[in-house]
């Protein structure tokens, strides 16, 4: 077995031998890379970057070595992490598949479940997207009316999901659907992966606010889906739902983390350049101090992040603290880009064309795109009441 | 200083909150964007506001003005403020208008108040040259010809303007739009309205009075937009009061949950004291009244904190629905954040309210 | 009939004359004038001042004349608290029978029950305290269990009410009591007013975190209370309650309106002390920010109940809009404590003895009485609930 | 940096929430203050504190103490808070222990170190001149014979100190509190912790190292104050949840609201991430870490919004009890204001963090 200081040190050379130049910058956000059968790469680069990664499993860098994962302890793969943010290195490959889907097979799924979509998930072949909201049920999630009748060894599904994210260009979506409208809400939901082939399954860009799209909504005519697609037991989805959303709420609590703090301008820097300097120092003092606050509370979330992930026993599933990152991450990232905002002054005003710089265009919309981190994957307001109900015991 | 309108006022109000309803709902906003129009206003609603006699509230009746006053263009505002209709008020029917008045020779009254009021030329004020609102401070000087050379940004209605009144080291002067050695470049802003960047490279102006006239007229300036932010933090309040009664979850109207109630009842309290803010600001103008200044920064101030967050409860509180551009929530979160920062953002007039305030 | 400009220097021709130097300093807490029977003057000037003001009906402005209030009409009081203001001239006479019961007798009382209270309110010569809140009933007031029950031309009161105001230095007592125990709650309470005297009513005063006791616990053990002293109809009393409340909440709604602003120290004086000053302005821009954004509040605030007072119609009745000046005017007050004391630093930290100016000392007891302001007339919680019902229309 | 705790500091956490909880409950305090108890502190409680080794955690084993560390002392401190104990755990085992061990000589170690261990030698450091947090200015000044002149204020436990440790211009000075030339006036604070004035009239005394120390003591002392106000936040929170669950209004656990459950649950996330940045604080300054003045002032500005959040919350959410002096609620309120301003208040520390931070 290698000691952490050798893996490393392995690692660390690995690194620096495989990861290409250029994906040790900055990654804008058409440069991300989900995978998926219309993948499109604007570098090369970014193929073989993930090619390379996904050959060691280290997309995926806990999962077991039989699906083709990185077989990593939660130690290891902190270190992977720590490397590849200090040399700058691009995630390989993101997405719902990764983060969500992959981690409820494994506790889930079938093995023949397990070894007919993980690997496909760590190659980055196949791009996973969420069918879980519908217009009526947003925070009320277990309301949801997508009904999949069982006849024979098929589901037959109908019905119209919305927040699917990036539908368009995914392969596959796992779908919460009603099974038992006769029941408790909560009791007659069931866990369904649906091949996006069918073309019952029709995908609609959604635009939002900053003016892009990505989310869908999207509508199911008569999709058939073989009964051997359903994760868990017929009627009892709910439960795997919830662990799903607490993987998802884990994923949107690192915001910020991930995004290589390496090459992002901080507040202060943003504000240096529009506000100027004295001394080395923001030039105005009011504007400094709200920096400052905000910075205080987001290096304090990092530490508790950190101090999360050396407390967390390697593989113990999220549980309920993950809303408290989930709310906390969000908001900071929202007021993250209100101060980005603040120090741009005018030049924070921008939508598009001349005057602005390319940052500044970027932190416009960015800025727009924020306010949503708030609503999806469970709005501020539902993690709250899940820290009282199950973090604080406060009654119903 | 009256803190309830007049008669006259309130139908001032209740004219213009019909007018904009009918005539310029927020989906015009959304049509002039989407359309790429190249004026980013609509000339006829313009005009038909001048029948209306709103371009002639701050001009004298010499110039076929009816000199109402800033009390009533507030009104007028404020209702253009609940529909986000993108409108030359700001530059021409108060800017443009006031300095003409408080800084024109007679001929320049002459000669520009009348087509001003008949709502026949635009006026843009060439302001600022940083990043925030500096009032004080420029490097844009005029030669002894009065030839003007220097960078102006954030313009509002620089491109669309038919005159420019700018701000230099020396004065306030006037310059024709289409002169020669005025480069404009039209700026597409977040709130879909109208901005630019103007280069003046030697352009002949004439002069129009000296500096000491700016400060009141962006007095005047603040405490109008700060009817308008308040016309659109109630718009979205009351959108997101109806919203918080029609969506229905577990089974009950959202409005049944009392996280979600307290955070409206606060806002609402918000929007009550920033409507007296603006209302003394307003009255205090047209009083000519020791404390005006104090009270437009006061206006602003509160206009500014109220707006961004009524536009940010608003989105949050639509939920997802909130944060897509088929619905209309999400522009007054746009407009808020430009309106924000025109005229001096929360920590300006904090500043400079505490330094009126002797402190 | 005078017009307000003469009326206005009649005014303060006879303020002039009649108020006491004495009369026009600042007014420390433990010289507020009360009345009643066991009132002491800690000055002279105490006395003839009420008096003189009593007598012109002016400690009460707006009551009708026959009972020996002044008969002002709106404007008439406006211009005589401007004046008063103006001047500096302390409040006469202070308390819950001119703030709270008068206007309730006004409304409710029989003419005899007017005849027999109101010129005592008016002249200082009887004390009234509120007795609502039980230990048990606090923002569901309307679960009150002190009982009284009709036994032929008497009730029979058993019960303890808790913060009832001053009750140990008070004579009478309005209360509310359960007279129907049979019926939903709000049906069953009636409004009583006892005569402390009755040895069967015991007030224990409170002891306050300030260090004060302006609260009691109040006993009632057989207090046998004349059948006459029903306010309003039986077991019609929680309209009248409610009412009353709203009278609270205008009242507590003016905190800091009639604390003679002309003698209070404003925090940016206190931080100037503190913090120093550079060209006239406080040294450090962090604190004069804080301070400018306390005060705007504070400023929009005062201008709001100078636009309601405009708006209303004279003698209308205070509605729920009440709600909002109490909460704002309460979440104020803690805020402007929180800026004095932050203003002064260590000088803010002090209890009593040396090291520390009477100013700096009564601060801090100011500091933690203001805490109850949100609690006290109904809680922040209960006003944000009266303003979502009753003027949002948010449902139950 | 070590964000978890390991076995031994666990066992000092536990031993110390034992004991504070079974021999200092806030009673104590309680008894001190209505007792006006002349020294507002428990000798006896404080020999059985020396007995466990605490006074001992900053000294090395040659003077009789263990050198166990800061992140040992704050779960002392921590567990101090949680019952408001009134101890000179800062005073003397933090700030006393540390400036004699970084900057004494080996006399002055060898006479002072071992009664401090052993918790018969009370120190106190006389700091501050002015209102506020200063710890870079001061006009106290020793002659060429080593003799003080100033006056020093907030000198906490300054009334019982057996000695002083003055920051003067030149230096830090050692001072016998009993020396003619010093007078000593103890102030009664809103905390009924211990506080005093010092004037130093030509009083003995002998240097004790340069000032370059002080900074160095001072975030010492700034993160386990700050581990103290975690414990007090902690157990104000705790309790505010408990009183949440048993009290009924309208029939109900009042629990159930969801305005008060989202307020609270927001405070349960800002005390762990208090916690963390505490915890990363006592952590760096035991490894001596680059970043360890920057954590300092991210612990004690994150300390300063959570129990000033916490003490008002708890006040507010318990009611009318929560403002009687009966009830304990209210000493976390006081105790919340006392140790704001201790070692700087939230607007020093991030001016402070922001400075360290590069900007």
């Amino acid at each position: 077995m290698t000691t952490p200081t050798t893996f490393r040190a392995e690692t660390r050379a690995w690194l620096e031998e495989n990861c290409p130049p250029a994906m040790r910058t900055r990654m804008p956000e058409e440069e991300q890379v989900a995978g998926g059968k219309r993948a499109e790469y604007i570098r090369p680069e970014q193929k073989i970057w993930l090619d390379r990664m996904a050959a060691k499993g280290w997309t995926a860098p806990t999962w077991p070595k039989k699906y083709g994962g990185g077989g990593l302890t939660a130690e290891e793969a902190l270190i992977l992490d720590e490397e590849m943010q200090d040399l700058g290195c691009r995630a390989p490959l993101r997405g719902m598949g990764l983060s969500m889907l992959g981690p409820t097979l494994l506790e889930y799924g079938t093995e023949e479940q397990r070894q007919t979509h993980l690997p496909k998930i760590i190659s980055g072949e196949i791009r996973w997207c969420q069918g879980y909201s519908e217009p009526g049920s947003g925070s009320d999630l277990a309301s949801l009316s997508t009904r999949a009748v069982l006849q024979g060894e098929h589901f037959l599904v109908n019905g119209h999901k919305i927040w699917t994210s990036n539908a368009h260009l995914s392969d596959w979506i796992f779908c919460l659907v009603r099974t038992d409208p006769t029941v408790k809400k909560h009791d007659g939901i069931s866990f369904l992966l649906i091949d996006m082939d069918d073309p019952g399954v029709r995908p609609r860009p959604i635009k939002l606010i900053s003016g892009k799209s990505v989310f869908c909504e999207t509508f199911f005519e008569n999709v058939q889906v073989p009964a051997s697609h359903l994760v868990g037991q017929l009627n009892k989805g709910w439960t795997i739902a919830k662990r799903l959303l607490e993987h998802e709420r884990k994923g949107i609590g690192g915001i910020g983390a991930r995004q290589q703090a390496k090459f992002e301008l901080p507040p202060e820097a943003v504000a240096k350049m529009h506000v100027g300097e004295i001394d080395g120092r923001i030039a105005d003092p009011v504007i400094r101090d709200h920096i400052a606050a905000y910075s205080i509370d987001a290096h304090a979330f990092q530490l508790t992040r950190r101090r999360a992930a050396e407390e967390a026993e390697s593989g113990a599933p999220p549980g309920p603290l993950s809303a408290m990152f989930k709310y906390y991450a969000t908001e900071l990232n929202k007021r993250r880009y209100e101060m980005l905002l603040e120090g741009e002054g005018f030049q924070g005003l921008g939508w598009e064309g001349e005057g602005f710089s390319e940052d500044e265009l970027r932190f416009t919309r960015e800025w727009l795109r924020s306010k949503a981190n708030s609503i999806e994957g469970g709005t501020s307001e539902i993690q709250l009441n899940i820290i009282a109900k199950r973090v604080l015991g406060l009654p119903d | 200083m009256a803190l309830i309108l007049n008669e006259e006022a309130r139908m001032v109000r209740d004219t213009a909150l019909e007018f904009f309803r009918e005539r310029s709902p927020i989906v015009a906003l959304r049509k002039l964007r989407d359309d790429n129009d190249p004026d980013g206003f609509d000339r006829a609603l313009w005009r038909q506001m001048a029948e209306l006699g709103w371009t002639g509230f701050l001009v004298s009746e010499d110039h076929g003005g009816s000199a109402f006053g800033l009390t009533g263009l507030g009104q007028v505002m404020e209702a253009a403020g609940r529909t986000l209709a993108a409108t030359p008020l700001l530059s021409t029917a108060l800017i443009g208008a006031s300095l003409l008045e408080l800084a024109g020779t007679p001929d320049q009254k002459d000669e520009h108040l009348p087509p001003l009021v008949a709502g026949e030329r635009i006026f843009a004020l060439a302001l600022e040259e940083t990043a925030r609102h500096a009032p004080l401070t420029t490097t844009t000087r005029a030669d002894s010809a009065h030839r003007i050379t220097g960078t102006k940004r954030f313009v509002l209605d620089g491109h669309i303007a038919d005159y420019l009144i700018v701000a230099a080291s020396d004065g306030l002067f006037l310059v024709d739009a289409n002169a020669r050695g005025v480069t404009r470049t039209r700026t597409i802003m977040v709130d879909s309205r109208n901005a630019a960047i103007v280069h003046f490279d030697n352009a002949q102006a004439e002069p129009l009075g000296s500096l000491s006239h700016l400060e009141t007229v962006l007095d005047r300036a603040r405490a109008c937009l700060a009817a308008e932010m308040l016309g659109s933090s109630s718009e979205a309040f009351d959108r997101t009061v109806q919203y918080l009664k029609d969506r229905k979850q577990f089974g009950v109207q959202i409005g049944t949950f009392q996280a979600l109630k307290h955070r409206a009842a606060q806002m609402f309290c918000e929007i009550e004291v920033t409507r007296s803010a603006v209302t003394a600001a307003l009255s205090a103008l047209d009083e000519n009244a020791n404390d005006a200044a104090a009270l437009c920064s006061l206006a602003k101030a509160k206009a500014n904190d109220t707006i961004f967050l009524c536009g940010n409860e608003g989105v949050q509180m639509h939920g997802g629905i909130g944060m897509t551009d088929e619905h209309e929530i999400g522009f007054f979160l746009k407009r808020a954040r430009v309106a924000q920062a025109t005229f001096g953002d929360s920590a300006f007039h904090r500043d400079r309210y505490a330094a009126l305030m002797g402190y």
